[in-house]
């Protein structure tokens, strides 16, 4: 009953606001605009939110009209904080547009609902997609490919690598970006009133959270290289005898956790960055770190 | 057969180490991670000298470090790109064996952090200038914004040093290596090896969800201790993501 | 009250039906008919189907007669598939037997209530007993006795192996029987009303999957021998170098739940036999795949 | 000392050879996952041909490579029952050593295969007549055609191989594995490897309960990757069976 | 409602009973006492029973009088069995002194709700302490002071391991003791309502139990050394060929079991010991066990 | 050198053990624990015996495989402190090498159990008598069972035997250990490795929450099939537990 009157309501406010309906040309112009400039202006503040704004331009523009307010809204909307990986991660730009889309007819969607989709997404998107991407896909087309670059086979070394990787990649972020409109489409209902939603979010968050400690066990790459002379024939390294003694891996977990803290007590990253070479700078200078090599 | 690089290679060197950064619009963000890659670079490289079969080879010695690179959250903890252009130009140039290309190619893969740095510092002042214009409602504006300054930036930033590399050639370049090498070496790569870290904790701060921070900690434990491949933890992952999921949103949906 | 009521309301029925009582001989004939003739005529299609029935025989004709609906009933009820480890799959029996008797006796227990038992508890015992006899019990007797064997002794050889291997089962899968039997009967009540039971069931059905699991790792052996030559000295191992990258046992695996989306897509299990032989064939006649030795 | 076999040994070795298929009636289907041990039916091949000691040696032998031999689901890998018998005949036939009469035993296994597959396949035929049965309430018939004709069928494919196979002994049986040796044996064996996935997936396919796929793969990645014996994951499967089930059914009933 | 009628009658109690409030030197004074005295009387039977109440003396003593009855009240609730590791486990102690106080003091605490929280916590506190202090913190003090004392380095060596070790955990055990008493006061209401503190019973009940279980396996150090000597060259070891294969660890879970249901079943302490003992002789005099050195 | 010990040496030795057993009240619990570490009371011998540097490094030997010594719930495998104090005084005395006096100093260690386990029982009457006490609300008799009778005991069953050993010598004790050696050593280190499951499972008994079987026994397997560090275990157990905890209590307070 409840929903059936929000359906009639909305029915209403759609024909009010003449119903502008987006073309699949405009979603695949946008598709094409996020995969060449999604990182034109990446920085350590915002890094991919203006990427996203000049990847849903066409969008906008249809759905608001040029220096309207809406407009205004909208990118104020979008030029917060984003960052995902662009691949997979683009199956959130679709399903916003969607959600753009149902707004700009008068659907009851708010700005906090984009907003909660868009970072509840985006994180985990970015880990699985690193480890999918980057982390298993790249590593196999090369350690098929490198042998033959390596006996000086340019076709079968650097061009086949090529063709394989975007080939491959274009097509999956094609077929996700898609994939996202259409969810999004048929379910902002879904996604209002809550469902699968939840599940789906919470599943993406915990195994995105369980990649993420798993890629920064695998990228964070310090050790201590110092030993503590005791005598002539007694050495002890702090690594091994006495690091790894507590937990493996306590250095780079260290390390993540302490820049975690900052960011959270709301240090810019740039901030962060600065403390994170000094530190660096200061500790490697005194032997007291360095990498596993 | 040594080959003398002319000031237009030198330039067109520069440019191929330009495309090759993360976040060039111009062959796409998935062509920058094709072209990073020092077996294909090399390859480019090879063609601007005449020696494309020569180029490769260098190209994929020099790529073989860089087999696991990955950049997360925008950290990149080494730049296989400028290894593998100016790596490759040197080994053409010196007629040196790709062994010692890899060899000058590691601390030069280290500089590059030092470029990547900067532009994505200095961008976050285009993203200042881009909140007015969205302010006013100005997307024509914010779309410049985001593509001309960063870009001519990184341009300058990245072509010049490059060219200058590969133009005055191996004595420069090992004089700089020679004088980085022991310590200075030693806290760029320490440095280089903790960069990854900002990445992965933005990432992280940016995700939700109860738990996030046990299950980060179960993520970085069960590969430090287990040494499971990514793709296997993932899949772990996977499972243990679905039970919690199943159980802690029981009866509630 | 309403419990009581539905015993009294029992009480009559039972005495309606001049209350048929199964002797223990009933049970232990039973018993011994499923152990002797369980897989007389074991198939691809039903298993050991016609081997419940034959092992029920006494108890069916007893509680319901020759050629009457109801035997009827009973045996187009138990034809269908079933297939369980032996030894401890027995326990399903004993209550089957048990609810066979009540229902008989005007329980009301309908034929779902009776498969959902079977078909419910017979996979979870069927990995779980695979695992506890074929893959524990037997390596550790024939650790023990195959040393003696080897040296020519009769005694501690194969006549050791044969009294403690069917000692020590019968007396297990006995008792596990009767077991069976005599929690169904105090169990009926309580399987109606469901408290214990579907604890029971539940934790049998994620260890039995579990255990699937280990054993399709243990003994689905598939490996890929085929190399690259990339040239004269690069060769690429594609188990090594790359499927073992990804994910140990890829292989083994992606057998596994092709044999299974196959048995899912309603394929004759005999359909998909010809399917594994010819995949296997052809694999195998071009190098692709073997067996890990 | 060379045992010439007579062909009424011969054909009492194929019914210890029947005797060991997971199935027949006679001794107990405990009886048959004792007498299809290599370890046991070479010594009652060898009380046949008045040598049991001997017999038990070479059965011991042959059973090595049979010690984790497990049969899921209906799914018989490879069977030690013919290599047992056959090998051991053999091998007291020709007087030939226990090391080659384990040689020759493995390809000798794996025609036994070829035997279950085809009786298996048939039986099916006998259900589909019992269900007529069943219809008609008679289990009387049920009972005869759970009995008689599969088991007429086995004695017949089962005995008289095996019968034909040792009478004529090792030469014919040796040129059989010659005519088999490489290609169509790699071949044998890769689909007894893959056979027990069809007994696994019909066990699978039978449980019910939720979550079951991803149990599944749990237990299959826990024990890829750990080698952890199966009652080691057994008790780790307990232990999370457990704590699923008490979560799963909290306040259910 | 209820709680603040609840608020209100313990205001009247409190005032009833004059409202003896304790110093801050009472706490510290029953710090020390315990950390000297925790096993004076140190016994198989109740523990440190008695060493809990020298330790409460001059607390209880302020509240409750000398031999009133609420005095023997006390001690009879307190000389039941108390364990767990002195340092952390204070916390428990600290707790107690604050529920011992609003108890003298009028509020609806009884005798049970003391002793579930002392039996409910020593168990957990017991493994994490061990684990980190005993297990952790000693170790690696020893590891870095070790090698100087074996160079004869008095000052480095002994001294110095005596200053860090009692400096460390000193300075924890008072703080964890303070706390324990802060949260006590501020928490009865809160213990009494129960919200947050049957989190934090169930999070430290399950670690210890984890906790307890790693202990057992690496200190409890019981193997087989028997072989069986099947002939000149084949040789089985119990430990490595059939134990190892079947559970890892199976004899120390085993006895460790069995101790624990030795006690559940009202063995006492004493005979459990003398059990072990007996047991331990016997088997290690036939060769059956030994240690894994 | 050798050092002639005199008896007013050998007493106060017997005291150095005496304040090494834990829950000796002079020092506090956490000193008893500092002293009973033979680098430590190594280092007190020395001083009583004119040589603190050889008793450290002598103490500092013995200490060796006690490094990972724990006392869990009132068990004591072995006994650094027995150990320790009478291997240092015999090392001194007879000038042995640091290696034999370790050699020695094992067996001597485990025959402190033997004291350890008299005085865990005794002390059980104390406690009995404290019960009446405790009836009559006399707290002063409470805590004066708690003192005095069991370290009058313990000091007497601790400080004699070791000052006769130390004063008799090495040959006494050397008697000793070679009348131990062989089978009864083997006994007593036997029942050393078992007495731990006592405290294990008296501090198991005295927890309660659901599930407390399932969690030890997972933290047992685990620990034994991964070689895990306890501390490390400890994180792994927490992030189990808090899931546990989280699921578990799901919408009940
Ligand atoms: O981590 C998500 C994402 O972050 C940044 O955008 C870059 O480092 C990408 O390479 C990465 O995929
Ligand atoms: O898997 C359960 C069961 O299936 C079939 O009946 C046979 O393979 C048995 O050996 C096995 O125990
Ligand atoms: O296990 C808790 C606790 O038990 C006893 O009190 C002693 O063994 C201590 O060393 C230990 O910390």
């Amino acid at each position: 009953m409840a929903e059936e009157k929000l359906n009639n309501e909305e029915i209403k406010k759609e024909e009010d606001n003449n119903n502008i309906v987006l073309s699949k040309k405009d979603i695949v112009k946008s598709f094409w605009r996020w995969r060449f400039f999604v990182q034109s202006n990446y920085n350590y503040e915002r890094l991919q939110s203006t990427g996203v704004i000049f990847s849903l331009s066409p969008v906008l523009k249809k759905l608001y009209g040029p220096k309207t307010d809406e407009m205004s809204e909208a990118l104020k909307r979008h030029i917060q904080f984003f960052n995902t990986e662009a691949a997979f991660g683009g199956t959130i730009l679709g399903m916003t547009i969607a959600m753009e889309e149902e707004k700009a007819n008068g659907a009851p969607i708010n700005t906090d609902t984009i907003n909660g989709l868009k970072t509840g997404m985006m994180g985990p998107l970015a880990g699985i997609g690193d480890t999918l991407w980057q982390g298993t896909l790249i590593p196999i087309l090369l350690s098929f490919t490198l042998p033959f670059a390596s006996q000086g086979n340019i076709v079968l070394g650097p061009i086949l690598f090529a063709v394989l990787h975007m080939g491959l990649m274009l097509v999956l972020s094609y077929n996700v970006w898609m994939f996202g409109y259409r969810r999004g489409r048929e379910g902002v209902q879904e996604l209002l009133s809550g469902s699968a939603l939840p599940k789906v979010m919470s599943f993406a968050q915990t195994l995105g959270a369980i990649v993420i400690g798993g890629l920064a066990a695998q990228f964070v790459d310090v050790v201590s290289p110092a030993t503590l002379n005791l005598s002539s024939d007694v050495t002890l390294s702090i690594q091994e005898d006495v690091l790894d003694e507590l937990v493996v891996g306590i250095l780079p977990l260290g390390i993540t956790l302490l820049t975690y803290y900052l960011l959270k007590k709301q240090f810019k990253p740039t901030t962060v960055l600065v403390i994170l070479i000094i530190l660096g700078a200061v500790l490697a200078g005194f032997g007291l770190i360095g990498t596993a090599d | 057969m040594e080959i003398a690089i002319n000031p237009i290679q030198a330039f067109l060197i520069g440019i191929v180490y330009y495309l090759g950064i993360d976040g060039t619009p111009w062959i796409t963000h998935l062509g920058n991670h094709t072209w990073l890659r020092p077996m294909f670079n090399g390859f480019i490289v090879g063609i601007i000298l005449g020696d494309p079969v020569q180029g490769t080879i260098i190209g994929a010695a020099i790529n073989l470090p860089y087999l696991a690179f990955i950049s997360a959250g925008g950290s990149v903890p080494m730049d296989p790109a400028l290894a593998g252009t100016v790596g490759t130009a040197l080994a053409l140039g010196a007629n040196v064996s790709p062994s010692v290309a890899t060899t000058m190619a590691i601390p030069i893969g280290l500089l590059g952090t030092i470029i990547w740095i900067v532009h994505m510092t200095v961008d976050t002042t285009f993203v200042h200038m881009a909140d007015k214009a969205a302010e006013e409602g100005d997307i024509r504006k914010v779309n410049i914004l985001h593509v001309a300054p960063p870009q001519i930036f990184l341009f300058i930033i990245s072509v010049i040093p490059v060219a200058f590399a590969v133009y005055f050639g191996v004595d420069a370049v090992q004089w700089l290596v020679d004088a980085l090498s022991g310590r200075p070496l030693d806290i760029l790569s320490a440095i280089g090896g903790i960069l990854p870290a900002l990445g992965i904790a933005m990432n992280l701060r940016a995700m939700n969800g109860s738990g996030k921070l046990i299950f980060f900690l179960l993520g970085f434990l069960l590969t430090a201790y287990s040494g499971l491949p990514i793709l296997a933890l993932s899949i772990f992952g996977a499972i243990i993501a679905w039970i919690w999921t199943t159980l802690d949103l029981k009866g509630e949906y």
